[in-house]
């Protein structure tokens, strides 16, 4: 789109080398049509919000569209073969595996994106601030990241959780916090890279206060940085959740918590009872593709 | 081409030209959808010619470079057309062949020299390669390439082979890069922009180069660049390419003196020539854009901007029929329905220049530095990036800063505004008042007194924010508006910089480089400052931005009163804009004095060697005086003088011994150098006498 | 009654001489001290090389080892035990009566704090045990005690009988007087053992033999199935399902008097009433428990210690069952017709979860809601005093029980008003007598007539809700013959071999 | 150089330092005492008491930590509440997931790199669509998931390898890696999506890179270019890459080594976690966190060795 210009100052000639934006609003929103049109044609992406889409639906109406109540037990009925009436069997306690596996999706669908949100609101905060300014503040919190950084997820979360009493919200919170650090690291890694950039010389020329300049300048530009690693942390939040729940650590019984029911019956896999094991097993890998494919659509997307 | 292979010697390639493009297409998929870049290309280049390839960025230079060698990024391909090189039709070639004809016949050098060369492999390794492509056994191979690297005036190559491109400096590099293309003593050498990265001075020594060994080899030069000046220096004949067609070529001399198509014509009244100033004339610009990648454009491409075509009320004809290449003679063509009338392009911009409001020179100085240091403390060392620089900018005046990459412009400009804080004892006064060195600690009314404009409108501009926000804020912190004066203020700021208000609401990525300055002047004038410090305002937009931008400011002086500290590596801007110039090296002032006293001639050494280096549009050039070996390292200056490692004018001892002080030569007018200035004025009128004391190769100084 | 129930036909045939026989075991919580072990995995390795005065079988009848016989007095206050001669401990040096004094002496001194010191409470003081000579031991008992025997038998696991000068270290060199002895022991991964070449009886089938420690009860019976150990000595049916249908695998079961309790605080709402604690009760499905949650692999449980394997417990007392409706109007009577909710915790141990949740859903039907805390066992025990464990604080809690031989403990320490197990915090002086006088009885008749009462009063009272007594089940391949394990968790491979 | 060395092992000294002193007081936030999680529930209170002198856990909480770290720093790691001394247990721990890890990165290691590679020069067709996105679905799938499967298909179903990762005492080598091998499968799928990731991304930026364009304009044939310029650019990222997964191997693999009984650390910290047991909580921590620092202190002079950007540092 081509704008003329209208004014004239001062007697001068106008300048015209210029007045005219080279790539519009509406070229703007050709682009995001483009790429919806990417995202409509990507095989993948497909796939997976499909996949996603599947669970996100049993995660809201899992109780409507479960044939039994996921709760209900029955032992007599335990560890029955699936079968017509049981598609996905009985577990030990008799309760019906595919009920407990549709409705499954609820609990790691609520903790682990609100452990991944936790976790992202305080790395990039921290991030922001360990990469903003440096010094004695980067020093320090960066031993500090640093020092959680040197121990395994898994064992930090897991004497946390010891020490707090496992519950959904403990977990969320055990989970927010360690994964804090390595979300830092990237937030502060990007930082890095934006502080230096001269908007932010000239937010400090209007003498700006800066936590304007930390959160208000800075942070939407390391929005994506953070957005990529939500989604890639949110993979890794189901899989240290369900670590954390197959160690009797996570979300408590009777929830039919994936990783849970897999601790539950991992050890009848030996005697024949494959069922209670390998679909919330399925179930847990159908998920983390079903994230993992929209989050590679979505990057093919914005990368061509 | 009759199946025969490259590398054999056919009686055609004797007289064949070394590259022939015919009727060139190219196209690039973005988005899924193929989108036009070169549009019907033609021009061939005659064994041992020299061609220059101008256009604005994105014209389609580089991708005509890289079609020359069959190499297209993967989303390219050759819609149409062909390209002969050396008599080989390259698009009928298999994959091998082309790769063939690559060891031999073609060379590509490409701007930033440092990323061109692979970062773990050793330079004489990378150079050897080339012969061992060609079948030279290894230790021949390593002996031909260090005679190479000699020839590219490499100082000590057994040397350099060992070491890794890291270690040397860019124009280190870029000779390096040329050796390895000149290594196979190809018919054809494409050089795509060479000397964008590089400082004035290496730049002529690579240009330099670059001709000495033309004449040695024979080999014929595909030369791109934006910039007129170097193209004039470099080149036989030239193209001018826009929106993916050629619309101008001919002889250089030709095209510069008697320029056939509008867009030629404005291209060379865009840039500050013949040493002209603010105060005599403005800029000429050109309107609009070059039209988005694939754009349908059935008739002249430059229709969209031409003022000649709206001048004549001509729209129907140029924007619907095509215009043929135009022979004009000699070689000359335009594509231009009315090429005899292109002279007569209208101006967009009428030559007066603008009302200035009275300097006052005797006035209380608006700025003030003395005794300014700044000490960086990095890994140990201490880097004295600026060492007692002292001057007075009176209010609305302009003073220029020039020096090489690295002398301490941008840190100097920084530590004025208080974004890095001065070494204890430095003193800037505003209005004869004490500023405190960190900007967190001085007050509002110091804070809106000096402002910024930076060299990149891409990052000055916060890219999440809407044109409206970015300035709107400034309002509010600078000068407290809100509500409705504050949008009252803000249209009129928009309106002072000529930007358009129906795109307060755009984000900086939909809007082109200029508009992007603008929005970054405005926001520097939302305070209404006293004294605005411009780093390289236009050194990152094309020739014709550049003009709209510098007439931009010297407007706004006039209106405002302002006093500029204008940086810019770009003598000829700098001399347009300032009243006067400081020349900086080193971290120290050289010279300072009125921008005529300085320039007109050149009276200290270094002043002397930075405006020979310089390439003009005119082609008449003064005698090029090689300034030798790299700039040393703000960690450890050199004793006495700190330019004596590299002046041309060296006196002896007492240049290593003593360093000179600034003294006032004549009023208003500072020289740093043992020389007395009359004398200087009386050298300067021969070039000066190879350095006694360099028995030493040149390059030794750097290393 | 049936004693010995065999899930798949017995390995009848002797086993072959020679070879190895290997066995798996829950990895010992603690370094293993004879005199401090309290676990499963520890005293399963004690009884390896150590051995006691008398063996309790799983019938709980006592035979011979050290001790060749044993007296008391005419009030059972004074007990005397004829010691084995030509016994020898695996270092060679002989044992005699001196050794087996200083052992019961140590056991019962304050200062060193034995884990048997709440067994010989009451009953064994430091020094009144006694060398009268080389083969005679003399036990002076605080009170008189008609089940003496019982508590220096294999049932007390920590009265193995060591070298009068055993100074502690017992791990490097697991001295004892049993047919095995110690050939390499690596703390977590197991230990080997060779024939005892001092035993002084038949020398043992296998040349050598092998303890392997899993770390979970789960890797063990992978470990049987996967051939890595010979037997597994004792499983349960929450951690070893997949045993039982694994046909290369023969199951021994034996009764045990090992329970889950749950209890129900009577001095907290809403159980200081009794009939909702009835109502609890009468909720809980324990067919369901016993057929779905252990496979039929337990005996009802009729919310009393009183254990079907006891001689003492009367079989009359009619057993409690599910009664929904009954449980109902007893709420309504205590005005909880609505329901209530209120927290259970537990442990995450073999099938306490999931019983848990079973009685959760159990007493749904009833409006009442239970909101499970599974912690991990130490956690659930806490420090274990009243106060700072959720064990003893908890409103409803379940707990784990193992064997005894005598339900003495268990009445005592788990429902008396100062019992320091009592999680139920029940306070009945009628109850406090009764097990006082049960304990004091000396003949069965007696016994049995104090037990009834205490069984119905329990029912009546209904502080604990106790759905079972799980059996004792012990794998082996089926080729190995002759392992003998007790509900203890001992476990004898001494006489088993390949067939 | 060696100032760099310097500098990152100062660093990582105080790291070390914190680290210790995060877990002694965490610790001492676990809930339980420690003589009672010996003994069990139903020891007599004297008993317990008795334990908790003997070791010295009945002392204050800076005294405990001071004896400690002084042991610790004379090489003595001190005793574990069971008695067992704290180096027998975490020692052989160390080995054998030091060996479980080993095995897993010859396999994956490799391959991964292979993998990735392969993905970039296939760049957005299929095949790199499959490797990358089925890459990162394998590393994101949790590892235990991956055990109980395999043990499913391989241990059970079709019964060629062994369900358990402890190989009977005294095999030799070739069944000890047996046993391995479904474990180390494992971490293969867990691992390879991490690595081949990196690999595709250098490899892709190294492609992209100018110097490539100057190599195939050189004449270069595109293997050669692969292999003599880009490789070696490419690749410097995933050593690091791979370091910082021995953080995960030594220490985070809780679960895997639950499932197949292996005792390495993570079983080691699982069990004193629970046990409190916190002399060997404290040492195994403070080990695993060692062995991260030195993975990723080795990794760093490997990159600074092998690039000589940092090797040479710029003399110019
Ligand atoms: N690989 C590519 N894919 C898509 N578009 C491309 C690609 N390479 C270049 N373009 C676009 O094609 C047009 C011509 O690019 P080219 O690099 O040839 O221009 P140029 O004249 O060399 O510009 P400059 O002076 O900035 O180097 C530009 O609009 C550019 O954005
Ligand atoms: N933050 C910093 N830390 C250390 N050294 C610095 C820093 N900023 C600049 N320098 C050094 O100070 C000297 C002057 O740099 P400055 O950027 O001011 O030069 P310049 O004249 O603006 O160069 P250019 O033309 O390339 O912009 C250089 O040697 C540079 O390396
Ligand atoms: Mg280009
Ligand atoms: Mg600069």
């Amino acid at each position: 789109m081509t704008t003329q210009p209208a004014a004239t100052t001062g007697g001068a000639a106008v300048d015209v080398g210029g007045v005219a934006a080279q790539r519009g609003p509406s070229d703007a929103k050709a682009a995001r049509r483009e790429r919806l049109a990417v995202l409509a044609h990507s095989k993948t992406f497909i796939a997976g919000s499909v996949i996603l889409g599947i669970w996100i639906f049993c995660a809201i109406f899992g109780y409507v569209i479960a044939p039994y109540d996921p709760l209900k037990t029955d032992p007599i009925n335990a560890l029955l073969a699936p079968s017509s009436s049981h598609l996905f069997g009985t577990d030990t306690l008799g309760r019906d595996v595919f009920s407990r596996v549709i409705v499954g999706a609820r609990d790691i669908l609520i903790v682990a994106p609100l452990a991944t949100l936790l976790g992202t609101v305080l790395g990039t905060a921290l991030g922001l601030i360990t990469g903003y300014f440096r010094g004695p503040v980067d020093d320090i919190l960066s031993r500090i990241i640093d020092t959680f950084l040197a121990v395994p997820v898994v064992i930090v979360g897991l004497l946390a959780l010891v020490a707090l009493g496992p519950s959904k919200l403990t977990v969320i919170i055990v989970i927010g916090i360690v994964f804090t650090p390595v979300i830092a690291r990237t937030v502060r890694a990007a930082v890095l890279s934006e502080r230096d950039l001269e908007y932010v010389a000239a937010a400090r020329l209007r003498n700006e206060k800066t936590r304007y300049i930390l959160f208000a300048e800075i942070l939407p530009n390391v929005l994506g940085p953070v957005i990529v690693e939500f989604t890639v942390r949110l993979g890794y939040a189901i899989f240290t959740i369900a670590t954390l729940s197959f160690l009797g650590f996570g979300i408590q019984p009777p929830a039919p918590d994936w990783g849970l029911q897999i601790f539950e019956h991992y050890g009848l896999i030996s005697g024949g009872y494959w069922w209670p094991v390998v679909f919330p097993a399925l179930a847990i890998a159908s998920l983390v593709v079903g994230v993992n494919l929209v989050s590679d659509g979505l990057s093919q997307a914005f990368e061509r | 081409m009759t199946g025969a292979a490259p590398t054999e010697t056919s009686p055609q390639q004797e007289t064949a030209p070394a590259l022939e493009l015919n009727d060139l297409e190219v196209e690039y998929r973005v988005r899924g959808i193929w989108r036009r870049v070169l549009r019907g290309v033609s021009f061939e280049i005659a064994q041992g010619e020299s061609y220059g390839l101008v256009g604005e960025s994105g014209c389609g230079k580089s991708t005509a470079a890289f079609a020359a060698l069959r190499y297209l990024p993967r989303n390219g391909r050759v819609s149409g057309g062909s390209i002969n090189l050396g008599g080989h039709d390259l698009i009928a070639m298999t994959g091998e062949e082309v790769r063939k004809l690559r060891i031999k016949t073609v060379s590509m050098v490409y701007q930033n020299p440092g990323s061109a060369l692979n970062p773990s492999i050793k330079i004489g390794d990378q150079v050897a390669e080339v012969y061992r492509l060609m079948g030279v056994g290894d230790d021949e191979a390593t002996e031909r390439a260090q005679e190479m690297l000699g020839k590219v005036r490499m100082s000590d190559p057994a040397r350099v082979m060992e070491r890794y491109p890291h270690q040397l400096s860019g124009g280190m590099n870029q000779r390096v890069v040329i050796a390895m293309a000149l290594a196979s003593d190809p018919t054809l050498l494409i050089l795509d922009e060479p000397t964008t990265g590089l400082d004035a001075t290496v730049e002529g020594e690579v240009l330099d180069l670059v001709n000495g060994l033309r004449a040695e080899f024979g080999t014929s030069l595909l030369f791109i660049s934006h910039n007129l000046g170097v193209i004039g220096k470099m080149c036989d004949r030239m193209g001018v390419l826009y929106a993916g067609r050629l619309v101008e070529e001919g002889r250089v001399q030709e095209v510069f003196e008697n320029p056939r198509h509008p867009y030629t014509v404005g291209l060379l009244r865009c840039i500050p020539r013949g040493g002209v100033r603010k105060d005599q004339q403005r800029l000429d610009t050109i309107a609009g854009f070059l039209p988005g990648l694939g754009a349908e454009l059935p008739g002249c491409v430059f229709a969209d901007r031409c003022g000649l075509m709206k001048a004549l009320g001509s729209e129907e004809r140029c924007q619907g029929t095509e215009p043929p290449m135009h022979e004009l003679g000699g070689g000359h063509g335009a594509r231009c329905h009315f090429h005899e009338q292109a002279q007569t392009l209208p101006r967009v911009i009428e030559p007066v220049p603008a009302p200035r409001a009275a300097s006052d020179k005797n006035a209380v100085p608006v700025l003030r530095a003395e005794n300014v240091r700044k000490t960086f403390h990095q890994e140990g060392h201490a880097v004295h990036a600026l060492a007692d620089v002292e001057f007075a900018l009176a209010p609305g005046e302009t003073l220029g800063l020039v020096g090489e990459s690295g002398s301490g412009k941008t840190t100097l400009a920084r530590t004025l505004l208080g974004l890095t804080e001065a070494d204890e004892g430095s003193v800037v006064e505003l209005d004869g008042t004490p500023l405190a060195s960190v900007i967190a600690k001085r007050k509002g009314e110091q804070v809106r007194a000096l402002q910024i404009v930076f060299q990149n409108p891409d990052s000055a501009l916060n890219r999440r924010f809407s044109i409206h926000r970015i300035i709107a804020r400034a309002l509010t912190t600078l000068i407290g508006l809100s509500g409705e004066p504050r949008e009252s203020r803000l249209r009129e700021l928009a309106h002072s910089v000529r930007f358009d208000v129906r795109l307060i609401g755009a984000r900086p990525a939909q809007l082109s480089g200029g508009l992007k300055q603008r929005v970054a002047i405005a926001r520097a004038f939302a305070g209404d400052p006293q004294v605005v410090v411009c780093d390289e305002p236009t050194s990152a937009l094309d020739v014709s931005v550049q003009a709209a931008i510098l007439n931009l400011l010297v407007e706004l002086q006039g209106e405002k009163g302002v006093a500029y500290l204008f940086i810019s590596h770009d003598l000829g801007v700098v001399r347009y804009v300032s009243d006067r110039i400081a020349v900086l090296y080193l971290g120290r002032l050289m010279e300072l004095g009125g921008a005529e006293t300085v320039f007109e001639p050149p009276q200290h050494p270094y002043t002397e060697a930075l405006l020979s280096a310089v390439a003009t549009a005119e082609g008449a050039e003064r005698p090029r005086i090689r300034l030798e070996g790299e700039i040393p390292s703000a960690a450890e200056p050199p004793s006495g003088c700190v330019f004596h490692t590299r002046c041309p004018r060296y006196l002896g001892a007492i240049c290593e011994e003593q360093e000179p002080p600034l003294e006032e030569v004549e009023p208003g007018h500072f020289m740093r150098c043992h020389i007395p200035v009359d004398e200087l004025r009386t050298i300067q009128q021969s070039p000066p006498p190879p350095r006694p004391d360099r028995a030493r190769s040149p390059d030794a100084a750097a290393q | 009654r049936p004693d010995v129930a065999k899930v798949s036909p017995p390995q009848t045939k002797p086993p072959k001489p020679g070879g190895t026989i290997r066995a798996g075991i829950v990895a010992p919580a603690a370094a293993i001290d004879p005199i401090k072990i309290s676990d499963e995995g520890g005293l399963a390795v004690l009884a390896m090389t150590g051995q006691f005065l008398v063996f309790s079988d799983r019938h709980l009848v006592l035979h011979p080892v050290i001790a060749t016989s044993w007296t008391h007095n005419h009030d059972g206050s004074v007990w005397t035990f004829k010691i084995r001669r030509g016994v020898r401990f695996t270092d060679g040096t002989a044992m005699s009566a001196e050794d087996v004094a200083a052992t019961f002496n140590r056991l019962a001194d304050p200062k060193v704090g034995s884990n048997s010191l709440s067994t010989f409470a009451g009953v064994l003081s430091k020094g009144n045990t006694q060398a009268l000579d080389p083969e005679t031991v003399r036990f002076k008992l605080d009170a008189p005690n008609g089940n003496f025997p019982h508590i220096v038998s294999s049932d007390n696991y920590n009265a193995i009988i060591l070298p009068r000068d055993y100074s502690g270290n017992w791990q490097s060199t697991f001295i004892g007087t049993g047919p095995w002895k110690l050939q390499n022991f690596t703390p977590e991964v197991g230990v080997t053992y060779v024939r005892n070449p001092h035993y002084w009886g038949p020398p043992a089938v296998a040349d050598t033999s092998e303890l392997k420690f899993y770390a979970q009860e789960q890797a063990a019976v992978l470990g049987l199935q996967g051939n890595q150990v010979d037997v597994l000595p004792h499983y349960s049916v929450a951690g070893g399902r997949a045993l039982l249908t694994d046909p290369a695998i023969r199951t021994t079961q034996f009764h045990s008097a090992a329970y889950r309790e749950i209890h129900l605080r009577c001095d907290k709402e809403p159980f200081t009433d009794k009939r909702v604690r009835q109502a609890m009760a009468l909720l809980a499905d324990r067919r369901g428990m016993v057929e779905g949650l252990l496979a039929t692999k337990s005996d009802y449980g009729n919310d009393s210690p009183f254990a079907p394997i006891y001689p003492s417990t009367v079989k009359s007392v009619a057993q409690r069952q599910r009664d929904v409706a009954k449980a109902k109007e007893l709420l309504s009577a205590a005005g909880k017709s609505g329901g209530f909710s209120v927290p259970v915790n537990t442990s995450n141990d073999f099938e306490l979860p999931d019983l848990a949740q079973v009685l959760q859903d159990n007493v749904l039907v009833a409006g009442i809601r239970l909101n499970i805390t599974v912690s991990d066992l130490g956690t659930y025990y806490g420090s274990s005093t009243f106060g700072t464990s959720p064990w003893l604080d908890s409103v409803v809690g379940i707990t784990d029980y193992g064997h005894r031989g005598v339900p003495n403990v268990t009445l005592d320490a788990t429902l008396t008003t100062k019992g320091p197990w009592n999680a139920a915090h029940f306070r009945n002086p009628t109850y406090d007598k009764l097990v006082a006088s049960y304990i004091a009885a000396l003949d069965l008749h007696a016994q049995r007539r104090y037990a009834r009462q205490i069984q119905e009063l329990l029912l009546d009272e209904s502080p604990l809700i106790i759905p079972y007594f799980y059996y004792f089940l012990t794998g082996a391949h089926n080729n190995i013959s002759g392992e003998y394990s007790t509900a203890m968790g001992q476990v004898d491979v001494s006489r088993a071999g390949a067939v | 150089m060696a100032r760099f060395i310097g500098k990152r092992l100062a660093l990582g000294l105080i790291t070390l330092f914190l680290l210790s002193i995060f877990v002694f007081f965490g610790s001492q936030v676990l809930p339980g005492d420690v003589g009672r999680r010996v003994l069990g529930p139903f020891a007599t209170p004297g008993a317990v008491k008795a334990l908790n002198h003997q070791l010295g856990t009945d002392r204050s909480v800076i005294s405990q930590y001071l004896s400690w770290i002084g042991g610790f720093l004379h090489g003595d790691l001190g005793k574990s509440v069971t008695g067992q001394s704290v180096s027998g247990i975490v020692g052989p721990a160390l080995l054998k997931s030091a060996a479980l890890a080993l095995l897993a990165f010859i396999i994956v290691v490799p391959l991964a790199i292979a993998g990735g590679v392969f993905a970039a020069l296939h760049e957005g067709r299929l095949s790199d669509r499959f490797i990358s996105v089925g890459g990162l679905s394998a590393t994101s799938v949790p590892d235990f998931v991956w055990a109980v499967l395999l043990i499913l298909v391989f241990a059970l179903w079709i019964g060629v390898l062994p369900a358990t990762a402890q190989a009977p005492p005294g095999a030799g080598f070739f069944t000890q890696v047996e046993y391995l091998i479904l474990p180390a499968l494992c971490l293969v799928f867990v691992l390879f999506g991490y690595i081949a990731r990196m690999a595709r991304a250098g490899t892709i930026e190294a492609l992209d890179a100018d110097y490539s364009r100057t190599a195939l304009i050189k004449g270069l044939p595109y293997r050669s270019v692969v292999f003599k310029h880009v490789l070696r650019n490419s690749l410097l990222p995933t050593i690091a890459v791979v370091a910082t997964q021995v953080g995960y191997l030594i220490g985070g693999l809780v679960a895997i080594e639950l499932v197949f009984n292996y005792q390495g650390i993570g079983q080691a910290l699982f069990r004193a976690a629970q046990q409190k047991d916190f002399p060997v909580l404290e040492s195994a921590v403070l080990i695993v966190g060692i062995v991260y620092l030195v993975a990723t202190l080795l990794a760093d002079i490997a990159y600074s060795v092998l690039n000589p950007r940092i090797r040479y540092g710029s003399e110019t």
